[in-house]
């Protein structure tokens, strides 16, 4: 079927949907199923995304209307390169985290909530993929509802006390924001008349009510800072991040705030464009001081922890700063960077988060202390944390150099050296940070009794999305020359 | 005074505020629950004030009925899910709770985290 | 495509081969040790012959170029081999062949970390050598850099991990700045930090104080790796605290990396016209002597004998660094000349100091009475090499002298001889002693004891005897036949000559 | 002191709302833009397009359609998540809490809930499936069957009402909402247009209001028993939780 392909976009939101619906009567005749039907159900959904390479017009972008209604009257899906590159990056490292999921979630979540544990992550995936995608700003709240709700249930899925506290904290903040969403998106509603984000788009620059715009602008930016954890408002981050099983960390810390950040780009670059941006300026350079103060403050407090998962998670925020300023640059280079730093932040991290949960199923180590030596042991979960950690560092030939040195030259070329400044500092930090960890892994003798000298990888179906993820890294850093291209050009239609 | 003119509006904002400092004023889970819950029903008072119309009628056609007397369907769609949506924060919310007083005996939140504290150091 | 360049593999090839001792060690592992050694060798020594190829046509003016992949217009990771380039990799593929061979002896646990890095530092740094533009130097670069720490802690003492540490500090906030270096250079300059003209034209352009931070930027990013001071602190604790071949490359060839980026940015981007009329050139100059001097100095006072060369190296890159920003030809033509000529003697001093070691364990030159007659092979090589750092003919040192003082009265600037005098007087202060301990005190000579005799049993290993021999025959060798083509004057001159028409 | 700053920052928000409120477009005057742009067409030719007479439900299930299957999977996602906190009951437990739940009632409540139930579900019913001409549709009838359902645990106990509404039937259902949307919206790629279109171009014109009119009843039908499905599952995990069933960590 030539053409067919349109369609691709949207069953790859809708699949992990249906078989999410499917999931519980599958339990029902079959529990062990489970696992294997939701990577089943991410692997299609993935597959049809690579049916899609190179089917989007460099620049352009695929304009789907569902139902066949035509764009301010129905929703339409809106996948440009940007959106189309970070729907894979969930895709990929979605399935990668749900098969690492089978043997960690045996262990950790007891056993009447595994399927619940499924059907939450396969809406998640889903919903991310839809939210980047979606071209509707309404459906922009319904989608980012669903992965709220997803993600607030998934870190409680232990049952653990603490991380019971963790996720009713993340949902007290959480709430919030979604609420503010849906009120920023009610104000642009009333004075536009419609939610197509195109559409918006066209009708912002000549409505007169100015006053109304920017509180709404400035209730969605400040909604989704509190999704995407950017500086004052990350307190709930570290603690649903650290606590949540390693797979849903990986998932959250990876992506599931990567695309909160990228919903403020496409609120401010879809919806209000260029000439909208007289109105937003301030909330903009606000906006790029707190990603500044997250890069530092992000990577001092991650220096200064003691648990393992706990360092992974400040790291988070510092590099939620990153994609601030990468937006905040306004210009292609910036957004590029921005947008790449998503994907390679959300691998290497998702890859960081998987190595930790590889120490805690083996030996249940959550200190940094305890890593001393780890490498006798656990030779490929620590090389596995060498090269993401590379890539969190931003060194080459990885993919964080890639996304660092765009970040950095959209700053320059903004006029803002001071960001560019903050950005390496936060390299610098990083640098820190990660290296002590390798340091103890590699270089330092094991306490009595932590490491013995026998082999105990985790097992394979844990350790070959680790593994998968760490080449990931390297693979989008020596061969980003693929992709930033078509970044660059979409990110310039963008302005 | 468009003020005066949009106190519908006016209201919904202020029920906002108020479910806002329930939500971080007050202590005990439940009602930080109920706040949330106003802070929804204040966006969706808000939402379905945009969509009304003077002298308008429900969006159903009847025989004579001459459409453009309506009122604006689209917001009310729209709070449909809204409602939705909140019922679910509120669901999975309530279960936390229930979590929470099981495990720590109290929904007060600053004990909650007193206890926090305490298991840090 | 730069112009008049030939598409061609050869440049990666060097970079290639390496990466088969990486191979044979995740092939056997743990099993046939000497030969997966020797494969490691293999690798180095393909390389270097892989590069010597190139040399005829090196030397007829051709230039090669490699793309590997084009990021986006303007920046590419590709590599490009013309005279300078060639003549980098050309000494550092030499001296990697032959510590690697020293290594296989010297190196007696941890074989398998030790070699994978020997060669993956080896194949980033050629790598950097035939870097087409900024970019992929200092992607090349950087990977040479993380990657050399695991030979700096090789021993695991308490000083080889503080040693590592500061080494790891002194790199991120060099790697920084020059990062922070290419990215202004490549806006101002244009979207273009490539090495194919001799001054960026574009550049020209840019407002002064713009220049101004991407020099200093790059001067101070380089400077670390190249221990200009006060940005030094990490050379005299990382070369003592490596085993003696790593401190050998680490002072014969890491330290050029820094140099030979300063070169770059001097010659191919800024250009010497634009640096110039900046005018900021005698800054560097005047930070490059007070290194000269000051290093030699703290070098006096040191008694750990790597820690003395250490000190050395850093006052002898700084000839590099004096010779470029003299703004002459023949001060330009002592300072690459240095690059190759340093690296040859100070290489055969570690390694002599490394013979000391293994077979005398003694670090400090005070116990070294005697050890002349111990070791008398790599102590008469130990003793050319010396003479030749404090400048005597005929030797490498001699004619490196030589140019840079003839540079410096071309430039008109006569106090940058007495620097150099100075300079050799208190290298003669601080290699002397070394060669009077070891050949003219001996145990219980105040008593008049007859000093012992020679005694060739110690020195029985070839693996790391001939690296010793060669190095310091080389030494005299291209001291004596200087114009031989290959050997570095010819390659440095046909360099001159492009930076001054 | 914190008190302090937070009612300052919330009494600033307010004021900043409202001086916003007073800067919008005057409310219910039909020259707004809420009221000129998009929604005349959805006024004027819902009953033409989209084939229901009630616009709400035209806007909803049709043109909006996307919205309202990301609504069905936020209830379920809802559903996953009371289930991921609280836990099912596992199969063949139920009668362990038997006499835990139900609250002690006279006689005349027990009868008259029994007799009313039925009515209930049966108006539901109704409300479901008269959603397409008047106030009403999937969702609201589905809550009414919960609610029918709420009381009747109430009164009756947990067993009783999973005796009624077993897991089985449950599990099976749950999903009916996603599932429904889920194979209407494939349909409508089969059938020639895009993902979620009613009105298939490969279905001649004349046959084409039917075949909405009856898709549109599908995915409503589909809404409301998923919905109840969700409601009453999300019930019994709450109320299962007074007599935990098994030791938590």
């Amino acid at each position: 079927m030539s053409g067919a392909y349109r369609h691709f976009p949207i069953l790859m939101v809708t699949i992990p949907f249906f078989g999410a619906a499917l999931l519980p009567f599958l339990a029902y005749l079959r529990r062990k199923a489970v696992p294997w039907a939701s990577a089943f159900f991410l692997a299609i959904s993935g597959g049809l995304g690579t049916f899609l390479v190179g089917k989007i017009p460099p620049g352009g972008h695929l304009s789907y209307p569902l139902g066949g209604w035509e764009p301010p009257y129905g929703i339409e899906l809106r996948v440009d390169f940007s959106g189309y590159f970070l729907m894979m990056a969930v895709a990929g490292i979605s399935l990668a985290a749900v098969i690492y999921s089978r043997r960690y979630i045996e262990k950790e979540v007891e056993g009447g909530r595994i399927t619940a544990y499924y059907v939450l992550f396969l809406l998640m995936s889903a919903s991310m993929m839809g939210f980047v995608i979606t071209g509707d700003v309404f459906n922009l709240f319904v989608m980012m509802e669903i992965l709220s709700i997803s993600s607030y249930a998934l870190v409680a899925v232990t049952g653990n006390r603490n991380a019971v506290r963790a996720a009713f904290k993340y949902l007290l903040m959480g709430a919030p924001s979604s609420i503010m969403v849906l009120l920023g998106v009610g104000l642009l509603y009333s004075v536009t008349g419609t939610l197509n984000m195109a559409d918006l788009a066209a009708r912002v620059g000549d409505t007169g009510y100015r006053e109304v715009l920017i509180a709404s602008y400035a209730i969605l930016v400040l909604a989704f800072m509190v999704k995407a954890a950017v500086f004052p408002l990350h307190l709930w981050l570290p603690d649903a991040h650290s606590i949540a099983p390693s797979p849903i960390s990986a998932m959250l810390s990876g992506l599931v705030v990567a695309v909160s950040a990228f919903a403020v780009a496409r609120i401010t670059f879809s919806v209000f464009t260029v000439h909208a941006w007289g109105l937003v300026g301030t909330t903009l350079e606000a906006l790029a001081v707190a990603g500044a103060a997250a890069v530092l403050f992000g990577g001092i407090m991650a220096i200064y922890q003691k648990d393992f998962k706990m360092m992974i998670a400040y790291s988070t925020i510092s590099h939620m700063g990153y994609v601030v300023l990468g937006i905040t640059a306004l210009n292609p280079e910036g957004i590029t960077g921005a947008v790449y730093h998503i994907l390679d932040h959300g691998i290497a991290k998702a890859c960081l988060f998987m190595c930790a949960g590889n120490f805690i199923y083996r030996k249940g180590f959550r200190k940094i202390e305890q890593l001393k030596g780890a490498w006798r042991e656990m030779p490929w979960t620590c090389f596995a944390f060498s090269l993401a950690a590379w890539s969190i560092i931003g060194l080459p030939p990885s993919a964080g150099f890639i996304s660092k040195w765009y970040l950095v030259y959209g700053s320059v070329r903004a006029g803002k050296v001071p960001y560019a400044v903050v950005l390496l500092v936060g390299s610098i930090l990083a640098a820190v940070y990660c290296f002590r960890v390798v340091y103890y892994m590699f270089f330092q003798p094991a306490k009595e009794g932590d490491w013995g000298e026998r082999l105990s990888e985790a097992p394979a179906s844990m350790s070959v999305p680790t593994w998968a993820l760490s080449l990931a890294t390297l693979f989008f850093g020596v061969f980003s020359y693929l992709f930033l291209d078509s970044l660059l050009k979409a990110a310039a239609q963008l302005l | 005074m468009n003020l005066w003119h949009n106190f519908h509006y006016a209201v919904a904002m202020v029920l906002f505020c108020v479910g806002l400092y329930a939500v971080i004023m007050r202590r005990n889970i439940i009602k930080k629950i109920i706040g949330i819950n106003i802070m929804e029903t204040s966006v969706f008072l808000f939402l379905i004030s945009i969509g009304y119309r003077k002298g308008g009628v429900a969006p159903v056609h009847v025989e004579g009925l001459d459409p453009s007397r309506m009122v604006n369907p689209l917001p009310q769609s729209l709070i449909l899910t809204g409602i939705v949506v909140a019922v679910s924060i509120t669901a999975l919310a309530l279960s936390l709770a229930i979590l929470l007083y099981r495990q720590f005996g109290t929904l007060d939140v600053n004990r909650l985290f007193r206890e926090e504290e305490e298991e840090a150091g | 495509m730069p112009e008049g360049a030939v598409r061609s593999v050869m440049p990666l090839l060097p970079i290639l081969f390496p990466w088969i001792s990486l191979l044979a060690i995740a092939i056997f592992r743990r099993r046939a040790l000497r030969l997966r050694l020797w494969l490691c060798f293999a690798g180095s020594a393909l390389s270097f012959l892989a590069v010597i190829v190139l040399l005829p046509s090196v030397l007829d003016g051709k230039t090669y170029y490699f793309k590997l992949a084009s990021i986006v217009e303007g920046l590419e990771i590709s590599l490009y081999v013309d005279t300078l380039g060639y003549y980098f990799s050309l000494v550092l593929a030499f001296m990697w062949m032959l510590c690697t061979l020293y290594s296989i002896s010297y190196i007696d646990h941890k074989q398998n970390r030790y070699f994978a890095f020997l060669a993956m530092c080896g194949s980033f740094l050629i790598g950097a050598a035939y870097s087409r533009n900024m970019f992929t130097y200092f992607i090349f670069y950087e990977m040479m850099t993380f990657g050399s720490y695991p030979l700096i802690i090789h021993e695991e003492t308490a000083m080889a991990r503080r040693a590592g540490y500061k080494y790891l500090v002194y790199a991120i906030g060099g790697d920084v700045l020059l990062f922070f270096a290419i990215i202004t250079n490549y806006f101002w300059g244009g979207g273009n930090v490539n090495f194919d003209q001799w001054g960026l034209p574009t550049l020209a352009a840019a407002s002064k104080a713009a220049l101004l931070t991407i020099f200093s930027s790059y001067i101070a990013g380089f400077g670390v790796k190249a221990a200009i001071m006060p940005l030094h602190g990490w050379v005299p604790d990382a070369h003592p605290a490596a085993p003696s071949p790593a401190s050998a490359l680490l002072s014969g060839v890491i330290l050029k990396a820094g140099a030979f980026g300063i070169m770059r940015v001097i010659f191919n981007l800024f250009g010497i016209d634009l640096m110039k009329e900046l005018g900021v050139h005698w800054v560097v100059a005047v930070f490059a002597c007070i290194t000269i001097v000051l290093a030699s100095v703290f070098a006096l006072t040191q008694d750990n004998l790597k820690r003395r060369l250490a000190y050395s190296s850093i006052g002898q890159v700084s000839y590099i660094i004096l010779g470029l920003t003299m703004v002459s030809r023949d001060g330009t033509l002592g300072g690459i000349m240095q690059l190759a000529h340093h690296a040859l003697m100070k290489a055969c001093l570690f390694l002599c100091a490394g013979v000391i070691l293994v077979r005398t364990g003694k670090k400090n030159i005070s116990d070294m009475k005697g050890v002349g007659y111990q070791l008398p092979v790599s102590m008469i090589c130990f003793s050319v090499c010396a003479l030749a750092m404090v400048g005597t003919p005929p030797s490498v040192g001699f004619i490196t002298k030589w140019m840079l003082g003839s540079g410096a009265m071309e430039a008109g600037l006569p106090v940058y001889v007495v620097v150099l005098l100075v300079s050799s007087l208190l290298n003669a202060a601080y290699f002397l002693p070394i060669i009077y301990v070891a050949f003219f005190r001996w145990e219980g000579d105040e008593e008049g004891h007859h000093h012992p005799a020679l005694d060739f049993n110690s020195e029985r290993d070839p693996l790391m005897m001939v690296p010793v021999v060669i190095l310091a025959l080389l030494v005299v060798v291209v001291g004596i036949w200087v114009t031989v083509p290959g050997f570095p004057l010819s390659l440095a001159s046909r360099v001159a000559d492009l930076v001054f028409p | 002191m914190k008190r302090l700053v937070s009612l300052l920052f919330i009494g600033a928000l307010a004021l900043l709302l409202l001086y916003v409120v007073s800067k919008m477009p005057p409310m219910g005057e039909p020259t707004n833009p809420t009221m000129t742009h998009v929604v005349p067409r959805y006024l004027e030719k819902s009953e033409g397009e989209a084939h229901a007479r009630n616009v709400v439900t035209g806007v909803i299930i049709n043109y909006r359609g996307f919205d309202t299957l990301g609504e069905v999977t936020v209830i379920y996602c809802a559903l996953a998540a009371v289930l991921a906190v609280l836990g099912r009951e596992k199969r063949g437990r139920i009668r362990d809490y038997v006499e835990l739940s139900g609250i002690p009632s006279s006689v005349i409540v027990r009868t008259m809930v029994a007799l009313v139930v039925p009515f209930i579900v049966l108006f539901s019913l109704y409300v479901i499936l008269h959603g397409e001409m008047s106030p009403g549709g999937g969702f609201q009838g589905g809550a009414v069957i919960g609610a029918s359902m709420i009381i009747f645990t109430t009164v009756f106990g947990l067993h009783l009402s999973s005796v009624k509404v077993p897991l089985k039937v449950r599990a099976a259902l749950e999903g009916s909402a996603v599932i429904t949307f889920f194979l209407v919206g494939i349909a409508g790629i089969l059938g020639g247009g895009n993902f979620l279109a009613y009105a298939w171009p490969r279905v001649s014109q004349s046959l084409q209001p039917a075949l909405v009119t009856w898709l549109t009843v599908l995915v409503e039908v589909g809404i409301g028993l998923g919905g109840a499905m969700v409601f009453v599952s999300i019930l019994f995990a709450m109320v299962r939780e007074e007599g935990a069933d098994e030791p938590l960590a």
